[in-house]
């Protein structure tokens, strides 16, 4: 017994203090409650995988039936395997230290003790999914980090941008687990059960048609939480909660949780090879068309967001492409590297007294050199320059793709390219050339910067943490030699993004704006993220407001509804003419007659009916 | 045939005893908050006012039976007869003692033993209601419909948290019947529910004795009969042996609050610590104290005829402990010892609250049911079901 | 002794539902239908129902009919007026009663003619353990849904009996 | 001793069904009629029973089971309602309350 249940539980008892005694707290004591929880449950997570040792075969304990419902028995049962360690130490570890930033980031802000809460309970529902040991109690988790992603994105709820932003994740996300509801109904009745352990073994002896079925509605939920094309619509938005939460549950952990549901169910792609397909087509669709969306965008965090959906993209594309294990591989270098984009973005921020426009920025570069030196970091290791992180990981997937097919390759190098180019467009705009705005930037205090300062040399040195061999148990590598070829191609494309950037924006900053008007209408196309809300607007919203007033109100409901009902209610009221006559307004005699009916249907029985048994 | 006349003559003696009880309970209450407040009690009637129920019961029979003009008759004269045996009819299922042997008969120290007893005995208390509220409609009367409303209002508030109260040790015991729940809890302080692993009771224990105040409508939720707004209550209007019902209702109610709280929390006929450990020798050596003290004061008497009676109760006293003190006797005795002791002991705790607390403001009493001891009583059930389903 | 136990209860049982329809003070129906209500208790203990007999004591009798008589009392409800009862009613409602009585009867007997003898003890499977178990197996759901129900009748009890805030 | 018959038990709820439909026609006290309600739900309620001991099954101590909770919510809304036709009216009487027929 390692008392896995332990690990969820200790984020929601501070989530419980927080949450019903947080008001009446000291600041000092919301801190300790907030931190302790999150860290002594990644102590426990450390101490359980040393005391699981290699971890061959995935450890379940059961604790007690949920509910049991004829032949389907739901347990509140807790697994562990190799990919849930891996997903355990990113979610608890990245998730300690964005707790430790965040007490220096949100010191000044009111509602201390309900941020804090929330996130612990995000932090329980996060690990409840990752360590569920069945479809439902993923789905548990996966509503509940839902449901706290709702709550902090509309934090500061008396602004309306953000309690909007907060309504569109939760409905947008609604749409992706309506998939996700019918996935695990589909689950249930093929195979009779929602317990990894026995859908996953018989998944190879059913139909394949069944099997695509279940993938691509497992898909549609993935791409509502990992926000893939076309459901991403929500992510840059969410963008309006505290920058912690930005990092925490929009970049690092909430939003790989489809990644890690695909990956987990790799079992049923593996026989569904439409599925897998499509998983592949949306997520390479979605990396180009976040980052050339990414190129254009003025925000800091929303240049990170979009960033951030390409990179999911990616990982997307990985698992399409049958290398699971590289999209994890690449789900963790980006968890470090994108939780220190957004912990840098935020520091800047912080330093800027709340300036998110980089074209108000400029030459922080001596001013903040703490924060510049960090973000350098994530910035080398998400261009893919070798030997950081993401290189190894971007690779993973590129080479997987290419072996899957090769112009998926060549997609995937272009958009590394612009990928660097707009993280180094932001880094220059940001901390080179002269100074824009009228701040007066100061560094931030050091709970701010020693969080920053793990996430640098993790994302520096992330890329040798040999994931794939560690999930091969789980996931067989993917066959394809290590070209180099390939390898160098894809590392020069990442040096050309910066390299460009670097023309357009150090050397010669006028050129960028010039090439801007010279592409005229592509630009504005890009930069207006190719009207994809106003088109979800135009083409969902509008149509559906429209329909219903013009067609259903006033073509079914008072046309054909109304006359149907007038219709039948004249023929009624010349029946009822006969009728009203019992229609008396008195209680008493209604009840006669309803005696009277069960007097019928007792001598109808008598007649026809029944007979001794 | 047998089985009759056992069962006979075993309600013919908890009768007996329960009656004597009750009147009993009345002497030591009135002697007891006299103590409290510096006061003799009742000292006239007998040897230390020992016959003064014998008096008052023959005052209350002969008084003359009012019938106020005006009343429902028919409910009026119900509701004390209702009350009354609502209150008494619990009794039959309470067990007192272990399974004896008394001239070649097998039988155990309880009327009868039902396997709902737990809920017969909550039917039988939810019933209790009707007397108080009838007796406050019938008497026509609006200081007395007043109390009898708040009364019943009151008993069905604190139904709930009680019921809860109730649930969770019988999640330990895992039955309903009262003497099998007397049976799971063992011979020692620590194998009583109030105290048991996986989940101590203490705090139901406290919950039902708080509820089990509010249903008998003792201080400090005596509000049916707060004198100084509502006269007397429900009682308004009643007298001579009509008011002595409700009264013996309320004393049978403290007792059969007592028996349950005892059963259900403190194991019953089981002792302190195991009799392996001598704990037969308490009732003895308690008895003997108890003489030894009447003899010391009546050697040194305060008041004159002191110096006869105290020497003549040292004197029972000794000869109690010789006797409890003999195997056979012990045998029997030891447990219903440990019950009376137990259920003594709450009995005198509702005494004692009646001499120190003041009442409670009815909206501070109904709130305090809904917004406090509901909740805190659903929390312990929960607290206790995970308990127990986990360990 | 079944015999005698059922016949006792079972009169019991009709003199009070009688009582109940024809008395004009609600506190006596409402004390009528208490007591149908404890003589059912006693009938579903023969049956051996011992949980639902229970049951139905604290829950019917103690609670619902409590209930009842609160508001019967809050209201001060008098007794029923015997002017102005339709003519149909006098005219028809007894031999409708038994009309319908005879149907039943007729209905009951026709369908179980040769159904079993009601011996106390010849069922044991009503204890609170046995109704528990398939209550919370196989009637799980509906169980949570009748808690749902209550939920919704308090919050409607409450709705309808809050002062008016003007 | 042979026992009663199951069918003694069905008539004698019978009897009380009839009982409660009798007065629910007849009484004129809303407070009445909504005791009948109850009388007929525990004629119901004896003849689940019943049919549970001829089956041997506890099934029908479930439905009564249910019955009861039901009746409780029922009670505890039908009263409610009671009270504010009480409140609105002044009155108690069933052939008063009919502002449904204009």
């Amino acid at each position: 017994m390692q008392h896995l249940w332990l690990i969820p539980v200790l984020p929601l008892l501070g989530f419980l203090l927080n949450g019903l005694f947080g008001r009446r707290l000291a600041k000092g004591a919301v801190t300790a409650i907030a931190l302790g929880s999150v860290l002594l449950s990644f102590a426990w997570v450390v101490k359980t995988l040393v005391g699981l040792g290699a971890l061959e075969t995935a450890y379940i304990e059961r604790y007690f039936t949920w509910f049991q419902s004829g032949d389907l028995r739901v347990g509140a049962d807790l697994s562990v395997d190799r990919l849930t360690a891996v997903m355990l130490l990113v979610v608890t570890g990245v998730g300690s230290l964005i707790h430790i930033y965040a007490v220096g980031y949100m010191t000044h802000e009111g509602g201390y003790y309900r941020f804090f809460a929330y996130l612990n309970l995000f932090m329980f529902f996060m690990l409840v999914l990752v360590l569920g040991a069945n479809f439902l109690l993923l789905f548990v988790g996966w509503e509940g980090v839902g449901l706290c992603s709702y709550l902090l994105i509309g934090f500061y709820f008396l602004k309306k941008s953000a309690t909007d932003a907060g309504k569109k994740a939760f409905i947008v996300n609604r749409i992706g687990d309506f998939g996700f509801s019918l996935a695990m109904l589909l689950i249930v009745i093929t195979f009779g059960s929602l317990d990894f352990g026995a859908v996953f073994p018989a998944a190879a002896s059913k139909p394949e048609s069944t099997l695509t079925l279940i993938g691509l509605l497992l898909l549609l939920g993935a791409c509502g939480k990992s926000a893939q094309a076309p459901l991403y619509v929500w992510l840059p938005d969410a963008m309006e909660g505290p920058t912690p939460v930005s990092a925490l549950i929009h970049a690092a952990t909430m939003v790989t949780a489809g990644v890690y549901m695909v990956a987990r169910s790799s079992a049923i792609y593996l026989h569904a090879h439409a599925a897998q397909e499509m998983v592949a087509y949306i997520g390479l669709g979605t990396a180009v068309f976040a980052a050339t969306i990414g190129l254009a965008q003025n925000d800091i965090k929303k240049v990170f967001a979009y960033s951030t959906v390409s990179q999911l993209g990616y990982m997307f594309l990985g698992l399409g492409a049958g290398a699971f294990s590289a999209g994890i591989f690449h789900l963790v270098t980006h968890a470090f590297f994108k939780a220190l984009l957004f912990l840098g973005a935020g520091s800047v921020i912080h330093a800027l007294e709340g300036e998110q426009d980089l074209r108000h920025m400029g030459g922080l570069r001596t001013r903040i050199p703490v924060t510049f030196w960090t973000l350098a970091c994530a910035w080398v290791a998400i261009a893919g320059i070798p030997p950081f992180a993401g290189f190894h990981s971007k690779d993973a997937i590129l080479l997987a793709a290419h072996h899957h097919a090769p112009w998926m390759y060549w997609v995937g190098v272009l958009t590394a390219a612009m990928t660097a180019f707009y993280v180094s467009r932001a880094m220059f705009l940001a901390f080179f050339g002269e100074p824009r705005g009228h701040h007066h930037p100061h560094e931030s205090p050091p709970v701010m910067t020693a969080p920053l300062a793990v996430l640098a040399l993790l994302s520096l040195a992330g890329g040798f943490l040999d994931v794939p061999k560690f999930l091969e148990p789980l996931f067989p590598l993917s066959e394809g030699a290590h070209d180099f070829a390939l390898v160098a191609i894809s590392v020069v494309a990442g040096l050309a993004g910066i390299g460009l950037a670097a023309l357009f924006y150090v050397v010669k900053p006028g050129l960028a704006d010039a090439v801007a008007n010279a592409l005229g209408g592509l630009y504005t196309l890009v930069y207006n993220k190719y009207f994809v809300d106003e088109l979800y607007d135009a083409a969902v919203v509008r149509p559906v407001e429209t329909g219903s007033r013009e067609a259903l109100w006033k073509g079914v409901d008072a046309g054909l509804i109304d006359g149907a009902a007038n219709g039948v209610a004249s023929i009624a009221r010349a029946t009822g003419g006969l009728l009203r006559l019992i229609q008396s307004g008195n209680i008493r005699s209604y009840a006669t007659w309803v005696v009277f009916g069960s007097i019928l249907v007792l001598v109808a029985i008598g007649l026809v009916g029944g007979g001794a048994r | 045939m047998e089985f009759i006349v056992i069962s006979l003559v075993k309600a013919a003696i908890v009768a007996a005893v329960l009656m004597t009880t009750l009147a009993y309970l009345q002497w030591v209450e009135r002697k007891v908050i006299a103590h409290i407040q510096l006061r003799m009690g009742p000292s006239r009637v007998g040897p230390h006012g020992l016959l003064q129920p014998l008096a008052d019961v023959i005052k209350l029979i002969t008084k003359e039976d009012l019938i106020p003009p005006h009343v429902n008759k028919f409910f009026y004269l119900l509701a004390p007869f209702l009350a009354v045996t609502m209150a008494l009819l619990s009794i039959s299922v309470i067990p007192f003692g272990s399974e004896v042997e008394l001239f070649g008969y097998k039988t155990w120290m309880q009327m009868t033993d039902l396997n709902v007893g737990v809920l017969f005995v909550l039917a039988v208390s939810s019933m209790g209601v009707y007397g108080i509220a009838l007796a406050g409609w019938a008497s026509n009367n609006k200081y007395a419909l007043l109390g009898g409303l708040r009364s019943s209002a009151q008993m069905i508030s604190y139904e709930l948290p009680m019921s809860l109260a109730i649930a969770a040790p019988l999640l330990l015991a895992n039955t309903l019947s009262l003497r099998e729940i007397v049976q799971s809890q063992g011979d020692h302080l620590f194998a009583w529910s109030i105290f048991k692993l996986p989940a101590p009771q203490l705090i139901s224990f406290v919950i039902f004795l708080i509820a089990g105040f509010a249903e008998t409508n003792r201080v400090p939720f005596d509000l049916p009969e707060a004198e100084n707004e509502l006269v007397a209550g429900f009682h308004t209007e009643y007298s001579s042996m009509k008011f002595a019902a409700f009264f013996m209702a309320e004393y049978a109610n403290m007792v059969t609050v007592s028996c349950m709280t005892s059963i259900l929390f403190l194991g019953g006929w089981q002792p302190l610590f195991p009799v392996s450990l001598g704990s037969n020798f308490v009732a003895p050596a308690l008895f003997a104290l108890g003489g030894s003290l009447c003899l010391y004061h009546g050697l040194h008497p305060a008041r004159r005829k002191d110096r006869y009676t105290l020497p003549v109760f040292a004197a029972i006293f000794f000869g109690i402990a010789l006797a409890l003190l003999a195997p056979p006797v012990a045998r029997v005795v030891m447990p219903l010892f440990w019950f009376a002791a137990k259920a003594g002991f709450l009995l005198f705790c509702f005494i004692w609250v009646r001499g120190t607390l003041p009442r409670f403001r009815y909206d501070q009493l109904m709130g305090f049911a809904w917004k406090f001891l509901f909740p805190v009583a659903v929390l312990n059930l929960l607290v206790t079901s995970l308990l127990v389903a986990v360990f | 002794m079944d015999v005698i136990l059922f016949l006792a209860f079972a009169a019991i049982a009709v003199v009070c539902a009688v009582n109940v329809v024809v008395q004009t003070h609600p506190i006596s129906s409402a004390l009528s239908l208490i007591g149908v209500m404890g003589s059912l208790a006693v009938l579903y203990l023969l049956l051996g129902a011992e949980f639902i007999a229970m049951a139905q004591v604290i829950v019917y009798a103690g609670a619902i009919m409590v209930l009842f008589v609160f508001v019967i009392m809050l209201l001060n409800a008098g007794a029923e007026s015997r002017r102005g009862r339709s003519l149909t009613a006098q005219l028809l409602g007894i031999p409708g009663f038994f009309a319908l009585l005879v149907l039943l009867s007729y209905t009951v007997l026709r369908l179980f003619p040769d159904a079993a003898h009601v011996k106390f003890g010849g069922f044991t499977g009503g204890s609170a353990k046995d109704v528990g178990k398939l209550l919370f197996t196989e009637y799980l759901l509906p169980f949570e849904l009748t808690s749902v129900l209550i939920l919704i009748a308090i919050v409607g009890a409450v709705v309808l009996a809050r002062k008016e805030l003007e | 001793m042979t026992g009663v018959p199951l069918s003694w038990y069905l008539i004698l709820s019978a009897l009380l069904f009839a009982l409660g439909v009798a007065g629910f026609l007849f009484r004129r006290n809303i407070i009445t009629v909504f005791m009948s309600i109850e009388l007929m739900l525990n004629a119901v309620n004896l003849s689940f029973v019943a049919f549970s001991y001829q089956l041997k099954q506890v099934n029908g101590h479930i439905f009564t089971f249910f019955v009861m909770v039901v009746a409780a919510a029922e009670a505890a809304v039908g009263l409610a309602i009671i009270l504010t036709v009480f409140k609105n009216r002044e009155t108690l009487n069933v052939d008063e309350v009919n502002s449904l027929k204009n």
